[in-house]
C-alpha cells in the first residue's frame, strides 16, 4: 500500500515515539483534535497527554519549552499549526535554540515542524514558504523534503539529531503524493541532497513541492531532446554544496527552481555557491524560476499567477539549455 | 459619566431602535455567514478558509453600534457585524470570500482579513493577537491627534495566550490609551478548551495585571454588550485609560467550515442553543412589545432578499486578472 | 508541607548556619563583582557589558540556597550568587567576563551569559524572558522523567512587560509545572522606571492572571528569601503548580558599567543605601549572636583573598586561540 | 565641524520631526535617557513626551503600536535598543507591516530603527547583522548607509517614504566616522546605490561598516596597480540592480563583501542577480567575502578573526584579480 506524504511524517514520529521514551510532541490542536493536518490523530490516545501536549496558543512558549526540555535530556518535536506563525517563536528559534551550543556546548535536539508552502488557497498567512529566515541563521538545520520516503526519514534523523532542525513539511504534498515505503526503520541523512532525476544538459536545483514541478519539466523536456538532471536538495542547511557543484559541472548549466519569493531566496546561495565553486564549468547564465516579490496572494488566478510551473520552468530551462 | 438607567421619554423609542437595529445586524450577519458556510463553501465558490461568528452575533453587532465615527475598529475573524454596522455592503464581503475583485482586498486577501482606512477599520492578519498592540497603536494616534475618540480590539480568549496580547495590553494601560479590548470568550480555541489555554477561570481576571478595569458581559446579550461597552468607550474617551470586556459567549459550529467539531461534548451545543443571540433578542423585542411578531418576520424577510442580492452581486464580481499580481507591493508599484 | 515556624533543637544551630552561608555568598557575589565592576572592567580587561547585583544579592543568594541538586536554575544577569552556590568557581567567572578559555563559554560569550548543564544551570540568552518558557519546558522534562525537581526562573520587573514572559507563565500554570518564578523587582529596568513599565503596582499583582500564587518578598533579607522560596519550592515539588515571587530590592549601581544613572533621585539612592542586604544580613547575625563581629571579618578577609586568588587564576587563563573560532557550532563541527 | 554617523542619524530625526508634527519616536530609554547610544539625548527635552515616548520592554508592542499610529496617519520612528532584539517583533515587521499595502491598500509609513553590526565586543545577542531577514520580505525597505551623509540623508528619505523602512545604523560607525554634512535639507533617495570609489579593474560590492573596509583594500590594491571600484549599496531592498551590473559590466569581475554570515547572506542575492543579467561580462568566479557561519563570539581573538577586514578582502581580490 503507498504511503502519503503525510502518513509518511506520521510514521517517522510515531515509531521515533515508539523507540525512544524521550520523545514528545507539542502543539497547539495535536492531542484531542489530531492537528490542524490531522498528522497527529490518534497519538493522544495512543501515547497519552504526556507525550502529546496540547499547548495554549502560544508559538513562543511552545518552542521554548522545547528548548527546555531538550535541555534536559528530551526530544521534543513542536509543531506549528501553519509554517507563518513561526515569526511568534522566531526569537527562541533563532537566538537561543541555534546559538546554545556554540556559546555554553548545550545541545538543543528539537525539530519544529512548520507545514509550509502555497496551491491549497491559504492566502498571504497560510502559504508562506519561511525557510530562508532560517537558512540564514548559523546553528540551525533546515530540512524539505518533497517524497514520501524522505519526508519519513528525514523526520527520523531530525529527531535523532542533536541540534535544532526545522522541518518544512509542504501543506500541498500532504495528500498529493504517496509511494511505497520499505518495511523497517531508515533514517534519511540530514545534509544530503539526491538526484531525482539524471540528466546532461542541464541541472535543476529545487526542493520540497518544487521537485514535482521539476520532474514534470523535465519529462517534457526529454520529448524535445533535453536531458535535464533535477537535485534535490532535500536539506537545505547545510547545504550538500558538493552533489549541487558535481551536477553543475556535469551538465554546466543551472536553472535554480524554489517556491518562496525571488529576492534573498535560496536560489542566491545556490548562485553565489555555484559561481565560487564552479564558474568555470558554467556554460550559461544561472537562471532563476521562483515566486514573484509579492506576499501570496489568496484568489485562485493569482495565487496561480504567482507560484512556479512546469510551463515556466520549461520556457526557462528551454532557453538555458539553447543558449 | 452619564448613567444609562434614569427613566426618561423617549427612552422607551430608543431602546426599541437600539433593539430593532441590533436584531437586523445580528440577522444580516448570520445570513450572511449561513450563505457562506453552508452554502458558497460548499459548492466550492469559497476555495479558503471560513470562520463565521455564529452564535455570538451579539457581541460584534453590540459593540460596533456603539462606536462613533471617527472610533477605530480592529474586528476579529468572528465579528462581522462590525463590518455590516460600519458601512461594508454584505456584497463586497462576499466577494472577499469569493476572491473576486470587488471584496475588499480585491482577492489578495480571503476571509475577515480586511480592513478600509476610510471606515476606520483595520484589518488583522492571522496571527492571532497582533492586532491588540496595532490597536493600542492607533489609539495612541488618536490621542496624539488630539481626537476624543477610542480604539475597538477584539479577540477570542485563546489569543489572549499570546505574547502580543500582553505587550499590547501594558502598553495601552501603561500608556493610558482610549482602547477598549472587547474578548469574545467562546470557551473553545479552535478544538482547544479554555481551561487547557488559560490556567485563571476569566479572561476578565487579567484585568488586574494590567490595572485595567474589567466586566464579564453576556455576549449573547446585545443590549448589554452596547451597554457594557457604552461604559468601557466612555471610560477610554475620558482619559482614563483602557477597559477590558470579556463576552461570555459561545462558538455555535466548528472553528472553520471544515471543522465538524466533535470535540464539542453535546450537552454544550443543547444548553447553548437556547441562548442563541438573536432568538433571546426576538423574545425580548416581543416581551417589551418594541416590535410585533409581523415585524420581526418582515426583518427577517427583508434580511434574505437583501443577501440574495448580495450573493447575486457578489457573483458577478470578477476574479482579479493575474496581470495585477504585482501591483501594489510598495507605493509607486 | 512542613511549617518552619515551629521551636526545635538545633533550629537556631540551623538558622546560624544559613545566616552564614548566605553571608558568605552575598559578600563573595559583592566582591567578585565590585572588582569585575569597578576594577577590572575600568582596567580595560573587561571589554563587553557589565550588569551587576550589587544591592541584591539577597535575591539569588537567599533562594540558590533553597535549591536541591537535581533542581534547575535560569539565572538572570544578576545573579551571580546563583552560579556560586551552584559550584562555579569564582575565578572561572571572572575568566568568563575577561573572554578568557575557562570562562563557562570559553570566550564565546560574556558576563552572566552562561551556564553549565552538569549543575543544572541554563544560560540566558540576551533577550529578556526568553529563559522564562524555556524554564518551564525544564521544569515539563523534570515531571516528564520522574523527578521531584523544580525549575527555578528569575527575572527582573521590567522583564515582566515581554510577550515571552506572559507565554511563559501560561503554559507552565495550564500544564501545573513545578516552576518557582522569582522576579527582582529593583524598580528600574535600563533607566525605565517600574511605573513607566507596567500600570500595576507589584508583580506580583499579575499572579491571578494565571491563578497562580503570587508573594511580595523583601527582596533585601536573604533569610526571608529563603523562606519564601522554600515554601514556594515545597508548593511546587508538590504537585500544585508554579508560585511567583516577587522580591523588592533596588539596583545599587548603574544599569550596566558604563551608566551613571543620573536618572536614579538622590532619595532612592540613600533609603536603600540604608537597605543593604549584606549589612542587613551582618546586623542580624550580631544581634542574635550568630556570629561574632571577629568571625564575620575574619569572614570577610577570607572572600577578599579568595577573590584575589581567582582574579589572578581567571587572569592566568589564555584567551581563545582564533583557530577555534568555527568549532561547535554543529555537534560534530 | 564634521559631522559623525550618529550625529547625522540625531539630526536626521531632529530636522524631520521639527518640520512634520506627524513624526514621533518610540521605544525603550529614549526618553529621559536619550537611548542606549544616545543618538536620541536631548529629544524628550525639547519635543516633550508625546513625542518621545519611553515604552515598556516590548519590541513587539513597540512596533505593533508603530504599525497602528502609522495606520492613522502619523510617522513612527520605533527604535530597538539593538538590532539583535528586532527578533521579538519580528511577526508584526513580516507580516504586519510588510504584507498590509499589498493586501488592502494601507500604508504603513513607519522606520525601525535598528543598531546592529560588530566590532564593539557586544557577544552574540549585540552585535548581530540580521538584515537578510528583511530583505528576504517583500513589502518591507531596508536600508544600510555607510557614511553620515547617507545615514542623515537616508533617515530623512526612510521617514518621508509611505513603505515600513528597517533602518540598519552601524554600531562600530556611530562615533567611527565622521564628515562635512551640507547645510539645508536633503534626501538621499531610497533604491539607489552609490559608487565610493571608482576603478577598472574589479568591483567590490558591499554596504554598511564594509565600505570603508573595502575602500581601505581598495587604496592599498592600488599601490599595487590594481584599480578597484566600490559600490556602495546603501539600500539593500529594494536591490539597485543597474549600478551593481553597471560596475560588473565595466570590471568584468566581482567580489560581494558583507559583515553579516555567509549562507544565505546578501552576497548570495547579489550573486543571482550578477550572473542571471551579466554574466557574459564576468571573467571571474564571484568572490565572497564574509563572516563565517558562526554566532558573533565574544572574545576579542575570536571576534576578531570571525569580521571581515581589508586583509581578507585583499587576499580575495588579488588572487581574483590575477585570475
Ligand atoms: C499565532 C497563531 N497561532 C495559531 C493560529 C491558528 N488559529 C487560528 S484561529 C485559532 C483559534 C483562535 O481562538 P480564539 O482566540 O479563542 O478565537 P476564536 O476562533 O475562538 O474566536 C488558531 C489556533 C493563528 N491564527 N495564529
Ligand atoms: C528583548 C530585549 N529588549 C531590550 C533589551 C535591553 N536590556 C537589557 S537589560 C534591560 C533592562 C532589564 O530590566 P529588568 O528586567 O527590570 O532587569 P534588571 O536589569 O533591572 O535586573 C534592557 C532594556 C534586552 N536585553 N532584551
Ligand atoms: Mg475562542
Ligand atoms: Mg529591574
Amino acid at each position: 500500500m503507498p504511503t502519503t506524504y503525510l502518513e509518511a511524517i506520521r510514521e517517522g514520529l510515531w515509531e521515533e515515539m515508539e523507540r525512544d521514551p524521550g520523545v514528545f510532541l507539542l502543539g497547539e490542536d495535536i492531542g484531542v483534535y489530531g492537528g490542524a493536518f490531522k498528522v497527529t490523530a490518534g497519538f493522544y490516545e495512543h501515547f497519552g497527554e504526556k507525550r502529546v501536549v496540547d499547548t495554549p496558543i502560544s508559538e513562543a512558549a511552545i518552542v521554548g519549552a522545547a528548548i527546555g526540555a531538550s535541555l534536559m535530556g528530551l526530544r521534543p518535536v513542536a509543531e506549528m499549526q501553519f509554517a507563518d506563525f513561526i515569526t511568534c517563536a522566531f526569537d527562541q528559534i533563532v537566538n537561543f535554540a541555534a546559538k546554545c551550543r556554540y556559546r555554553w556546548g548545550a545541545a538543543v535536539p528539537i525539530v519544529v515542524r512548520a507545514p509550509s508552502g502555497g496551491g491549497v488557497h491559504g492566502g498571504p498567512f497560510h502559504s508562506q514558504n519561511p525557510e530562508m529566515w532560517f537558512v540564514r541563521t548559523p546553528g540551525l538545520k533546515v530540512v524539505a523534503p518533497a517524497t514520501a520516503y524522505d519526508a519519513k526519514g528525514l523526520m527520523k534523523a531530525a529527531i535523532r539529531d542533536n541540534d535544532p532542525v526545522i522541518f518544512f513539511e509542504h501543506k500541498g504534498l500532504y495528500r498529493r503524493i504517496k509511494e511505497n515505503l520499505p518495511e523497517g526503520d531508515y533514517a534519511v541523512p540530514i545534509g544530503k541532497a539526491r538526484i531525482a532525476r539524471e540528466g546532461r544538459d542541464l541541472s535543476i536545483v529545487t526542493y520540497g513541492a518544487m521537485v514535482w514541478t521539476a520532474l514534470e519539466a523535465a519529462e517534457r523536456l526529454a520529448e524535445e531532446g533535453a536531458s535535464v538532471e533535477v537535485v534535490d536538495l532535500r536539506t537545505l542547511l547545510p547545504l550538500d554544496r558538493e552533489t549541487i557543484c558535481a551536477s553543475v559541472r556535469k551538465t554546466s548549466k543551472v536553472l535554480l527552481l524554489h517556491e518562496d519569493t525571488r529576492t534573498g531566496g535560496m536560489a542566491g546561495e545556490l548562485a553565489a555557491s555555484i559561481t565560487e565553486s564552479v564558474f568555470e564549468d558554467l556554460d550559461g547564465p544561472i537562471v532563476r524560476v521562483t515566486a514573484p516579490d509579492t506576499p501570496v496572494p489568496y484568489s485562485p488566478p493569482l495565487e496561480e499567477a504567482f507560484l512556479p510551473n512546469a510551463a515556466k520552468v520549461i520556457e526557462k530551462a528551454r532557453w538555458l539549455w539553447k543558449y | 459619566m452619564s448613567t444609562t438607567t434614569e427613566a426618561r421619554p423617549g427612552e422607551r423609542r430608543e431602546q426599541a431602535e437600539l433593539a430593532r437595529k441590533c436584531f437586523y445586524y445580528m440577522a444580516l450577519m448570520r445570513e450572511v455567514e449561513d450563505r457562506i458556510e453552508r452554502k458558497l463553501y460548499r459548492q466550492g465558490k469559497i476555495v479558503g478558509g471560513v470562520y463565521v461568528g455564529r452564535g455570538q452575533e451579539a457581541i460584534s453587532v453590540g459593540s460596533a453600534l456603539v462606536a462613533e465615527e471617527g472610533d477605530v475598529l480592529c474586528p476579529s475573524h468572528r465579528d462581522m457585524g462590525a463590518f455590516l454596522i460600519r458601512g461594508v455592503p454584505a456584497w463586497r464581503i462576499l466577494a472577499q470570500y469569493m476572491g473576486r475583485v470587488d471584496g475588499l482586498t480585491r482577492g489578495r486577501d480571503g476571509n475577515m482579513h480586511m480592513g478600509d482606512l476610510k471606515l476606520n477599520i483595520i484589518a488583522i492578519i492571522s496571527a492571532l493577537a497582533a492586532t491588540v498592540p496595532v490597536a493600542a497603536g492607533a489609539a495612541l494616534a488618536l490621542r496624539y491627534q488630539g481626537k476624543k475618540n477610542v480604539a475597538l480590539s477584539y479577540f477570542g480568549e485563546g489569543s489572549t495566550s499570546l505574547g502580543h496580547w500582553h505587550e499590547g495590553l501594558n502598553f495601552a494601560s501603561v500608556q493610558k490609551l482610549p482602547v477598549v479590548f472587547l474578548c469574545n470568550n467562546n470557551q473553545y480555541a479552535y478544538s482547544t478548551p479554555a481551561e487547557a489555554q488559560m490556567a485563571c477561570a476569566n479572561v476578565a481576571d487579567r484585568g488586574p495585571a494590567y490595572n485595567m478595569p474589567a466586566e464579564i458581559v453576556d455576549g449573547n446579550d446585545a443590549l448589554a454588550v452596547y451597554e457594557a461597552t457604552r461604559r468601557a468607550a466612555a471610560h477610554a474617551r475620558g482619559g482614563n485609560g483602557p477597559y477590558l470586556l470579556e463576552c461570555k459567549t459561545f462558538r455555535m459550529t466548528g472553528h472553520s467550515a471544515h471543522d465538524a467539531a466533535h470535540y464539542v461534548p453535546q450537552h454544550l451545543w443543547d444548553e447553548w442553543g437556547k441562548q442563541d443571540p438573536i432568538e433571546r433578542l426576538e423574545a425580548r423585542m416581543l416581551a417589551e412589545e418594541w416590535s410585533a411578531a409581523e415585524e420581526i418576520e418582515a426583518e427577517r424577510a427583508r434580511v434574505r432578499r437583501e443577501v440574495d442580492e448580495a450573493v447575486e452581486r457578489a457573483e458577478r464580481s470578477p476574479l482579479p486578472d493575474a496581470s495585477t499580481l504585482l501591483e501594489g507591493v510598495y507605493e509607486n508599484q
